[in-house]
């Protein structure tokens, strides 16, 4: 059962760096920002089927911070840039 | 092969691959990027020392990995004040570099 | 199959390091920074080092993220400028074998580690009932090696008072970053009304449970700084002026309560940050939840940057 | 009762996986931002939640299971927010 489980981090853990190579190769930045997203779901995922596989129960805590955290990267990449471009139509002093 | 060995195998590798990166890459950020991979190899070698002390029923030793967590926030608060003078330079200059005569040109 | 995973994490790993340095595009690298960020996470947990992991998480993968991301989309129109800067191909060479041979040393070092590794393990174990706390991580921060810890909150608070040394005279005492404009509304706002009560909740759990688990103050700390920073960003609450005095209460309440258990100490115990017998865990929770709002206000408004706008409306 | 459980699992952990599949290909197949996005919030998530539900009778503790759904739903919330904002700052500025 432990190897079914490792063995299906490691395919979470394939598919993901798949995913990353398409996804930070994208023509613009919202492309690239799914790298972010990417990791959300399918990082989280190998990370709780690495933790069944070992046994480690407070690797759930260390899931739970990744999942509260998981939007704030991406916001902050919104807000930078849509304030860059409110600064660039119009100076705000 | 075992576990300690590869993650310090990767750890010389980053060091080594933020040292090109910190030499190479002429803008702010990016050297700044690099010197964080840098210090990440660091950090994996102090907790690979941290790992093969494991004894006394802890999965290594408590005093390295203590100093990995002051010395990740540590790291933030000195990228946070890199990336504030970077945007300080830029607002004032209109340019973000670290050669001087551009700086003086614009 | 475990050495398998373990690979496979280290060459991710490895991989996304390399696209940070070589890749032309800046924003392109950050962007590879963030997934690099929660891969190491698992690294450490590879190494059993779970209190570091928890971190890592929380300041690696959320907070650093979010600070090199926004600054690489503003610095965007500096990029193109700078790129015509690029070092010539004698430099890299000779960047390249520089690099090579510090790797090499540093595995050559690692090979040779003494097979009887030197740790404080047991030493940690033998003295960890005196203080009361059942996470050795929390008794090393705070009790044995507790000097470090005070340094790093004030290493943290000068860091704040360089960044707000930047500030330009006209916004000194004012604002940090620029007003939000957002719509009330939008998904963002649903979203910084929907999480920060639970993340305040989970921040104070990761903090709980620090004294007998991984967990602790700086990740507590970490999160509650991100669902700040996230009401901020969405513009449901603006940015605090540097001047406010609850501000400057809160954040040296951390590092002046941990100074004066510490002189406590000299007088009861006889020396600087000695705890008396029987009051160790006491004093350690004292200092902790002191240091908490501390390094969360601290934390925020490192990211958020130096005052750019007056504070008082006129 | 045990067998029951492992079942479970092993249906539920592939499922995830096949979504993930999913998720991957649609990233390499589908041409354009909009499209990607949302191949990779869609598919992933329902990955996890599958990961998290095979997950659940190996926790051992109710508390356990309840933080690993809670893990499941902050990353729904996050990702149904994150990708309509990455989505409208992609349709604002095209590449």
């Amino acid at each position: 059962m432990d190897d079914f489980l490792r063995a299906a981090t490691v395919f979470v853990l394939a598919m993901v760096a798949l995913g990353l190579r398409c996804v930070l190769r994208g023509p613009c930045d919202a492309d690239r920002m799914m790298a972010a997203q990417l990791f959300g779901s399918g990082g989280i995922a190998a990370l709780l089927l690495f933790q069944a596989a070992s046994g480690l129960k407070p690797v759930i805590d260390v899931a739970l911070t990744l999942a509260v955290l998981a939007a704030f990267a991406s916001v902050a990449f919104v807000k930078a840039g849509t304030n860059s471009n409110d600064a660039e139509e119009g100076p705000q002093q | 092969m075992t576990t300690t060995t590869i993650f310090g195998f990767c750890a010389a590798v980053l060091v080594g691959l933020g040292l090109y990166g910190l030499i190479v890459n002429p803008q702010p950020l990016r050297k700044l990027l690099a010197f964080n991979l840098m210090g990440n190899g660091v950090f994996l070698i102090c907790a690979v020392i941290a790992r093969r002390g494991a004894a006394a029923g802890m999965g290594g030793d408590p005093v390295p990995q203590a100093l990995l967590i002051t010395a990740i926030v540590v790291a933030f608060a000195a990228s946070a004040l890199a990336v504030a003078l970077m945007l300080r330079l830029s607002e004032e200059t209109g340019a973000c570099s670290l050669s001087s005569t551009r700086g003086e040109g614009d | 199959m475990s050495i398998a995973t373990h690979i496979s994490l280290a060459l991710l790993l490895l991989g996304l390091a390399f696209w940070t340095i070589v890749v032309r595009d800046t924003f392109s690298a950050v962007a590879g920074f963030i997934p690099y960020g929660l891969l190491l996470t698992s690294a450490w947990l590879a190494l059993a080092a779970i209190d570091v992991a928890l971190t890592e998480a929380a300041i690696g993968a959320g907070l650093t993220g979010a600070l090199l991301i926004a600054a690489a989309s503003r610095l965007h129109k500096t990029e193109i400028a700078a790129r015509a800067e690029q070092r010539g191909t004698i430099t890299r060479i000779l960047a390249a074998i520089l690099a090579t041979t510090m790797t090499a040393a540093i595995m050559a070092c690692i090979l040779r580690l003494p097979d009887r590794a030197p740790t404080l393990a047991p030493t940690v174990a033998r003295h960890l009932a005196q203080t009361g706390v059942g996470n050795p991580i929390t008794a090393v921060l705070l009790s044995f090696r507790a000097m470090d810890t005070l340094l790093e909150a004030i290493v943290l608070l000068v860091g704040l008072i360089a960044i707000w040394s930047l500030a330009p005279d006209r916004a000194w005492g004012g604002r940090p970053g620029q007003a939000q404009t957002e719509d009330p509304k939008g998904p963002l706002a649903y979203l910084a009304r929907v999480l920060p009560p639970i993340g305040i909740v989970i921040a104070i759990y990761i903090f709980w449970v620090g004294a007998d688990h991984p967990g602790g103050k700086f990740q507590g700390a970490t999160i509650l700084a991100a669902m700040w920073l996230l009401v901020m960003m969405s513009g449901l609450s603006d940015a605090p002026a540097i001047d406010r005095g609850w501000l400057r209460f809160l954040l040296i309440v951390g590092p002046a309560a941990f100074i004066a258990v510490g002189f406590l100490g000299v007088v009861v115990a006889g020396a600087f940050l000695s705890y008396p017998t029987g009051f160790a865990k006491l004093l350690i929770v004292l200092i902790e939840a002191a240091l908490l709002p501390s390094l969360a206000v601290t934390l925020a408004l490192l990211l958020a940057g130096p005052p750019r706008r007056p504070g008082r409306r006129a | 009762m045990t067998a029951a459980a492992n079942l479970l699992t092993i249906t539920a952990v592939l499922a995830g996986a096949f979504f993930f599949l999913a998720g991957t290909v649609g990233l390499l197949r589908f041409p354009d931002t909009l499209t990607r996005l949302h191949a990779l919030t869609k598919a992933d998530n329902l990955g996890l939640g599958l990961v998290v539900l095979g997950l659940l009778p190996r926790t051992g503790s109710v508390v356990a299971g309840f933080k690993l759904i809670l893990v499941w739903l902050l990353v729904l919330l996050a990702s149904s927010a994150v990708s309509q904002l990455i989505a409208r700052n992609a349709r604002r500025s095209p590449p």
